[in-house]
């Protein structure tokens, strides 16, 4: 059976291949059809490795299959392998899965484009890599697959980078995530000289048993968190995500939203043993994350932006699943990262299909009263609303209520996390019914900008349909107790989760179910109350929207401005490096040269401009610098 | 003087006869002078097989070099490189019509200079090969005597060469004065017996050394010339500069560290450390606002200087077969990516700012499939050998558990990291963005074996090393 | 006596290279560096190094200065045009730095060389000659002096290659 | 002859830094070129002074190969600066600076 593991990841890197070596021979369709079958085969395989697997027990679900072994030298060796048990199962099915029909969705969505081929061959490519991500069973190779995304996602941002403005928002977004992946390579590297080995079954095994400090854990696990962080976008690092949306929409809808950036999670959910042992750092993870939910759902409320919103909208449920996995409700964690796939890949295509209808036109000012002329979007957008919202009997419903009963049901100060988490989901409810409401409800305000919509083909249509059932639907493997199920989707990854001391997965097991039940209650009635309010704003009164705005004053800009943190940003960070690399540029600059500092008697200007002029293709300049270093080195040895 | 002294020169000597047949060449020979590339070729093949034909080890003319699995795993490099250097020029030199014997002659004299910096057991050999490597290079540079900026670099680099020349000759007169003596056995005995008139002289003997090695390694704050060396010299001479003397100094250097100076490594390492640093960090930092490729990928030579320096820093038995590992790869990933920018650069020098490169994939699949696994190696993505490169030597400063060895692995990661963008940003150039026009690029086979083997190094030892590691293991063991 | 000369020697020698760096006119930089190199002629044999004192004026002082000579003169160089203002800003910062360079020399190398320039060396007398030079030369220096002689013929093909006018 | 060795050190020393402030300071090309000239010859001085004082004729073989170096150097930096000046009409290193930040 383990043979065939290989082929999941080989059917999309042939896909790569054929696409960017063969391309200029085939057809537009030619192209997407090798490209989605590519995926498919990927996902046929998983299917079919995981219907082998719920046959047999619990204990041997496990395939590995050893690809070779990398650089065998001494007490190193690396063996590049796959690895395939529930977790990795699920992941894999989830990303070949919504993969798939996003590769689907795209034939219809990119028809017409001139880079058409080169766009499939990526879109194969950042298939493949994610694919190694969660298939691998060595950290090093799943650092290959983690590098490997975030080049293909900004190869694919790249390909609209044709100004300044987005080019220089790309090298934001690359620098800011060059800063969480430092982390994760520092902790590898603790790791190995720890451990001696990067295998991550290996120093599952040695981790629990091993004589090392607490301090230890706290600053590897903290390391992959920075890395986590950065991938996951969420707070401090989270400003890259909200740019990345100058890409196409499928790739954002895949990419941003359904994978690559639910990565993050899954790297703490793989390395849950090594997370379980470091409390420090699960307790940093559950804040982190529930700051990060509710701050993203509020600047979600006021964005104009299709798209925007919905990546703010990202940003808060990726917060909700760090919560998840801070509180040691891995499984949950992940539950919800395959909801979240389900109906967040569903919301993007469908807002790609009114962006495709509307000719390009993202502002949701310009839209509203689509329902006739889209009808296919606007019911399963409705779906996706409602499941992201959390309308019980949808997916959202039950992968979030788990989220919110293991924060509340973790007791150490903790339910806080919970209140949080509930004032987040009616925000939510009421900034995506808001979304909703603006596109499909109300004054037709694409009338006046001269728009002719139209519904989409059905190439693009069908994999809206398919989310659509996928979002109601996926919620059912994992019925909680409480509401008379077994949970199966927790038992089923049990086997290779660490358990969390304190609550998480135990209280999921033998949970108070008059508490949790009442609690479900809580929060329907939130999300219920977000909706109407919702209702009222936009559809009833739409003159009340502007109201709000004005009666909020300064939350409303706020908000509307995302707290100032770009600005921030680019004041903190982005400018002084900007600065810096723009000084050293200077530095060797001529232009000054003889002009402003020679006349000026003031001392201040003459260090600088001797600084400024040091520049310049001028030997002596070159020949003191040398010779400073000379001083330096002889001043080092003097003091020595 | 004995016939195993003359043996243990055999290669050299190949090289320098060859030379010599180029001259005579040049005169004899009317055009076109295809044969010239092909004469040289020869030599350096002939060298090679001296190489391995000799299977000698020891030390040679009273001492003066060495012959052991370190001179030999540098010599092939300096060859490899030597042989690329030499394919790249062929088609060049073509297309300005500069297609001369000097051009292949002094290149060969320059790889001369090198094979002895690395045989050299004694400063005079250290030094005269440094010399020998210099001229040439000074010459090479203002090759094109009729372009202004191929003068100026020729000029800038000389004086400052010659400039750092007078230090690292202060250093060797400091350290013969203090310790008597030259030979670098000689040496270390003189510090380890406390032989020495002071050990402060020695160690600014050292210290001043060290600014020869800086300058010719481009370690900031002596690589100021680098970028406009490198921009201004002919670009398959810009190939050569940036990896030849790069890897001639670090061999050297490391060398005489491990050999002579391991013992006084407390009182100058956080020199090295500071440089290092530094170097890596300008390097990255100034790369990143560069749009002309030549300048780019000088800042970025820079920049692994400074991780290099990081193995000279530790200078153990794993850091030394990191070097190795490093060096080899570094030497054919630079000079393949500079190889591109030759054959893409067009007869006036044009084509050599990032937007000539935008569409390139169109233009030119082979050249743009290849320019781009330059640059992910040197940015050091797995599973390709740059990465293991910066795997070998950091993991090997990490392992002394030392904690600003540790540091300076963590500013080197973070650099590394930044260099990718600027690394990828020829790449989005060249498949993401449309072409200026259309044409497809004339393509020389004469330089395609210059790129196998940068895919054979950079993919076969990324994913299979063993072969690489062997003899860089060997490599490294003969210098304890 | 031979000490005083030495030092007069060196004074001179130093008063003629400052000449030599801080003079205006190309010409009278040449005529002062011959000048300073024939000083330091006399001060190597002052040392017993006779060879080298010899080849000093030889090469020094006879062929490397005339070339520069020659090439001054073809060039028909000027003397460099003043700056504006008395003294170049730059230059107070490389004066400075040049001082500070200094300085630390002297201290590192005046750690612990308080020697005697004749103390050990006292029976060595007489090794600078023509025929112990050259006999290291060409028995423990053989590979050097080969190496060197590749040196020159680098620099033949150089010097003929860029100074050509034609090709 | 009774000299310190550590006077005929401080000797080399601030020749040779005057040599370094010749490179700094001038801007003809030529004259740059001499004052690096100069930092080889206070090497020399130290290296004979050194021999001398360790009785060892290695010293006096080395400057012997500085001064091929050197003259081979001077060759080859004059024909530079020959043929820049040929299309250039200048010597001056101040107007010699194309390539820059």
């Amino acid at each position: 059976m383990a043979e065939t593991l290989y082929l999941i990841t080989l059917f999309p890197l042939l896909g790569f291949l054929i696409n960017g070596l063969a391309g200029r021979w085939l057809s537009e369709k030619q192209s997407g059809y090798i490209a989605s079958l590519a995926v498919l085969g990927s996902f046929l395989v998983s299917a079919q490795l995981l219907l082998a697997f719920l046959a047999l027990p619990a204990e041997e679900r496990l395939l590995t299959q050893t690809l070779f072994s990398w650089i065998p030298v001494g007490d190193l060796n690396i063996q590049v392998g796959y690895r395939f048990d529930p977790l990795s199962a699920v992941m894999a099915l989830v990303v070949s899965g919504v993969g798939l029909l996003i590769h689907i969705y795209s034939i219809g969505y990119m028809q017409g484009d001139p880079g058409v081929r080169r766009y499939f061959s990526f879109l194969n490519l950042f298939t493949f890599m994610m694919l190694n991500l969660v298939l691998a069973d060595n950290l090093v190779l799943m650092f290959l697959g983690w590098e490997g995304v975030g080049l293909c996602s900004y190869l694919l941002i790249g390909f609209w980078f044709e100004d300044e403005a987005k080019a220089r928002a790309g090298m934001k977004a690359f620098i800011v995530n060059r800063i969480g992946d430092a982390g994760f390579i520092v902790a590898l590297i603790l790791l190995y000289h720890q451990f001696g080995t990067l295998s991550i079954s290996e120093i599952a095994q040695a981790a629990p048993g091993a004589q090392i400090g607490r301090g230890f854990f706290t600053a590897t696990t903290l390391l992959m968190f920075l890395g986590a962080v950065g991938k996951s976008a969420q707070i401090p690092l989270y400003v890259w995500l909200p740019d990345a949306m100058a890409g196409p929409t499928p790739v954002s809808a895949l990419i941003h939203a359904a994978t690559m950036v639910t990565a993050g999670v899954y790297l703490i959910a793989r390395n849950s043993v090594l997370f379980s042992l470091a409390p420090a750092t699960m307790s940093i993870v559950a804040v982190i994350g529930i700051i990060t939910a509710f701050f993203a759902a509020t600047i979600a409320i006021t964005q104009n932006d299709i798209k925007k919103v919905l990546a703010y909208s990202t940003i808060s449920q990726l917060g909700y699943m760090f919560t998840a996995v801070g509180v040691g409700a891995f499984s949950a964690g992940i539950f919800h990262l395959m909801t979240h796939a389900f109906f967040k890949g569903l919301l993007f295509l469908g807002a790609g299909s009114v962006i495709h209808g509307l000719k390009g036109e993202q502002d949701l000012r310009s839209m509203g009263g689509l329902k006739e002329q889209l009808p296919t979007t606007h019911w399963t957008m409705l779906v996706g609303v409602m499941a992201i919202a959390g309308i019980p009997g949808l997916s959202g419903f039950f992968s979030k209520d788990e989220i919110l009963w293991a924060a509340f049901s973790r007791h150490e100060g903790f339910s806080w996390l919970w209140l949080a988490g509930i004032v987040t989901a009616g925000i939510t409810a009421f900034y995506m019914f808001r979304l909703f409401f603006r596109t499909f409800y109300g004054k037709a305000a694409w009338q006046e900008a001269g728009y002719q919509p139209h519904e989409s083909p059905s190439v693009m249509t069908i994999p809206l349909v398919l989310l659509a059932f996928l979002s109601i639907l996926g919620g059912y493997v994992g019925i909680p107790a409480a509401l008379g199920g077994v949970n199966q989707f927790h038992h089923f990854l049990e086997p290779v989760l660490a358990v969390y001391p304190g609550v998480g997965a135990a209280a999921v097991q033998h949970p108070s179910q008059g508490l949790e039940l009442l609690l479900m209650g809580v929060s329907t009635v939130v999300v219920l109350g977000g909706i109407y309010y919702a209702y009222r704003v936009y559809v009833q009164q739409p003159t009340l929207a502007d109201d709000l705005a004005q009666r909020m004053g300064l939350l409303h800009r706020l908000s509307f401005n995302k707290y100032f943190v770009d600005e921030a940003y680019h004041l903190l960070i982005v400018r002084p490096f900007q600065a810096l690399a723009e000084g050293l540029w200077k530095w060797f600059d001529i232009q000054v040269v003889d002009g402003a500092v020679n006349g000026s008697g003031h001392a201040i200007a003459r260090i600088s401009g001797a600084i400024r002029r040091i520049q310049s293709g001028l030997i002596q300049h070159y020949a003191s610098i040398i010779l400073l270093g000379v001083i330096f080195i002889l001043i080092y040895l003097y003091i020595d | 003087m004995s016939w195993s002294d003359l043996n243990s020169t055999l290669p050299e000597l190949a090289l320098a006869v060859t030379a010599l047949i180029l001259l005579i060449l040049e005169v004899v020979k009317e055009p076109p002078r295809a044969q010239f590339a092909w004469t040289a070729l020869g030599g350096i093949a002939l060298a090679l097989v001296l190489e391995f034909a000799l299977p000698i080890e020891g030390q040679f003319y009273n001492g003066m070099i060495a012959l052991d699995h370190f001179s030999r795993f540098l010599n092939v490099i300096f060859m490899i490189t030597a042989a690329g250097a030499v394919l790249i020029a062929v088609p060049y030199l073509r297309k300005s019509l500069e297609e001369r014997g000097e051009y292949y002659a002094l290149l060969l004299f320059a790889t001369i200079g090198m094979m002895f910096m690395a045989k050299a057991h004694d400063l005079t050999i250290l030094f005269l090969g440094l010399e020998l490597l210099s001229i040439p290079l000074y010459i090479l540079v203002g090759f094109y005597r009729h372009r202004v900026r191929s003068n100026e670099a020729s000029l800038k680099y000389l004086l400052l060469g010659a400039f750092s020349t007078g230090f690292f000759l202060f250093g060797i007169a400091l350290l013969y004065g203090s310790t008597g003596a030259t030979h670098y056995d000689a040496i270390r005995q003189a510090i380890v017996s406390d032989g020495q008139l002071s050990p402060a002289m020695t160690l600014a003997g050292f210290g001043l050394l060290l600014v020869g090695f800086a300058f010719k390694v481009a370690l900031v704050p002596f690589h100021m010339y680098a970028p406009d060396v490198y921009e201004g010299a002919p670009t398959a001479i810009t190939a050569f500069l940036s990896t030849g003397p790069k890897v001639a100094g670090f061999a050297a250097f490391l060398k005489v560290i491990i050999t002579s100076f391991a013992v006084t490594t407390q009182h100058w390492w956080g020199i090295v450390w500071v440089l290092a640093a530094l170097t890596m960090t300008v390097g990255n930092v100034t790369a990143i606002r560069q749009d002309n490729l030549k300048r780019m990928l000088a800042f970025s030579s820079v920049a692994h200087a400074g991780y290099l320096a990081v193995a000279v820093l530790v200078g153990t038995y794993d850091s030394a077969f990191g070097m190795m590992f490093y060096l080899a790869v570094y030497a054919v990933t630079t000079l393949g990516a500079f190889g591109v920018v030759a054959l893409i650069e067009g007869e006036e020098e044009t084509s050599l700012e990032i937007d000539g490169y935008r569409g390139l994939a169109r233009r030119s699949p082979f050249l743009a499939a290849i320019f781009t696994l330059a640059m992910v190696s040197l940015a050091g993505f797995p599973p390709t050998a740059g990465f293991l490169g910066k795997y070998f030597v950091f993991s090997a400063a990490v392992d002394t558990g030392n904690t600003w060895n540790i540091w300076l692995v963590v500013i080197a990661i973070l650099n590394s990291l930044i260099s990718v963008y600027y690394y990828l940003r020829p790449v989005v150039a060249m498949y993401m963005q449309e072409p200026a026009d259309e044409t497809p690029l004339p393509m020389s086979r004469v330089a395609v074996p210059v790129f196998l083997v940068l895919v054979l190094i950079v993919l076969g030892f990324g994913i299979f090393p063993m072969m690489l590691v062997k003899s860089g293991v060997a490599a490294a063991g003969s210098l304890f | 006596m031979t000490t005083i000369l030495f030092y007069l020697f060196s004074a001179l020698l130093l008063g003629a290279a400052l000449f030599v760096v801080l003079n205006r006119n190309p010409i009278y930089s040449v005529v002062g560096l011959v000048f300073a190199f024939m000083n330091l002629a006399a001060m190597y044999f002052l040392l017993e190094a006779y060879f080298i004192g010899v080849l000093q004026v030889l090469v020094y002082a006879g062929a490397i200065m005339v070339l520069f000579l020659f090439v001054v003169m073809l060039l028909n160089v000027q003397p460099d045009r003043p700056h504006p203002g008395l003294i170049h800003p730059d230059r107070w910062w490389f004066g400075i730095m040049a001082l500070i360079f200094v300085s630390l020399f002297l201290l590192l190398i005046g750690q612990g060389v308080r020697a005697l320039l004749t103390s050990p060396a006292e029976d060595a007398a007489g090794m600078g000659s023509v025929a112990d030079v050259g006999e290291a030369l060409f028995t423990s220096f053989l590979l050097p002096f080969e190496i060197a002689s590749l040196l020159l013929t680098v620099a033949l093909i150089g010097t003929v290659f860029l100074a050509k006018k034609k090709v | 002859m009774v000299v310190p060795l550590y006077h005929i050190l401080a000797f080399a020393g601030l020749l040779f830094t005057i040599g370094v402030v010749g490179v700094l300071f001038r801007r003809n090309a030529i004259i740059v070129f001499m004052s690096v000239e100069i930092m080889l010859n206070a090497v020399n001085l130290a290296f004979v002074a050194f021999s001398r004082y360790h009785g060892n004729v290695n010293g006096q073989v080395f400057v012997f190969f500085i001064m091929t170096l050197a003259a081979a150097e001077v060759a080859v930096g004059l024909a530079i600066i020959v043929s820049l000046f040929r299309n250039l009409r200048t010597s001056d290193i101040s107007e010699i600076r194309l390539m820059k930040h």
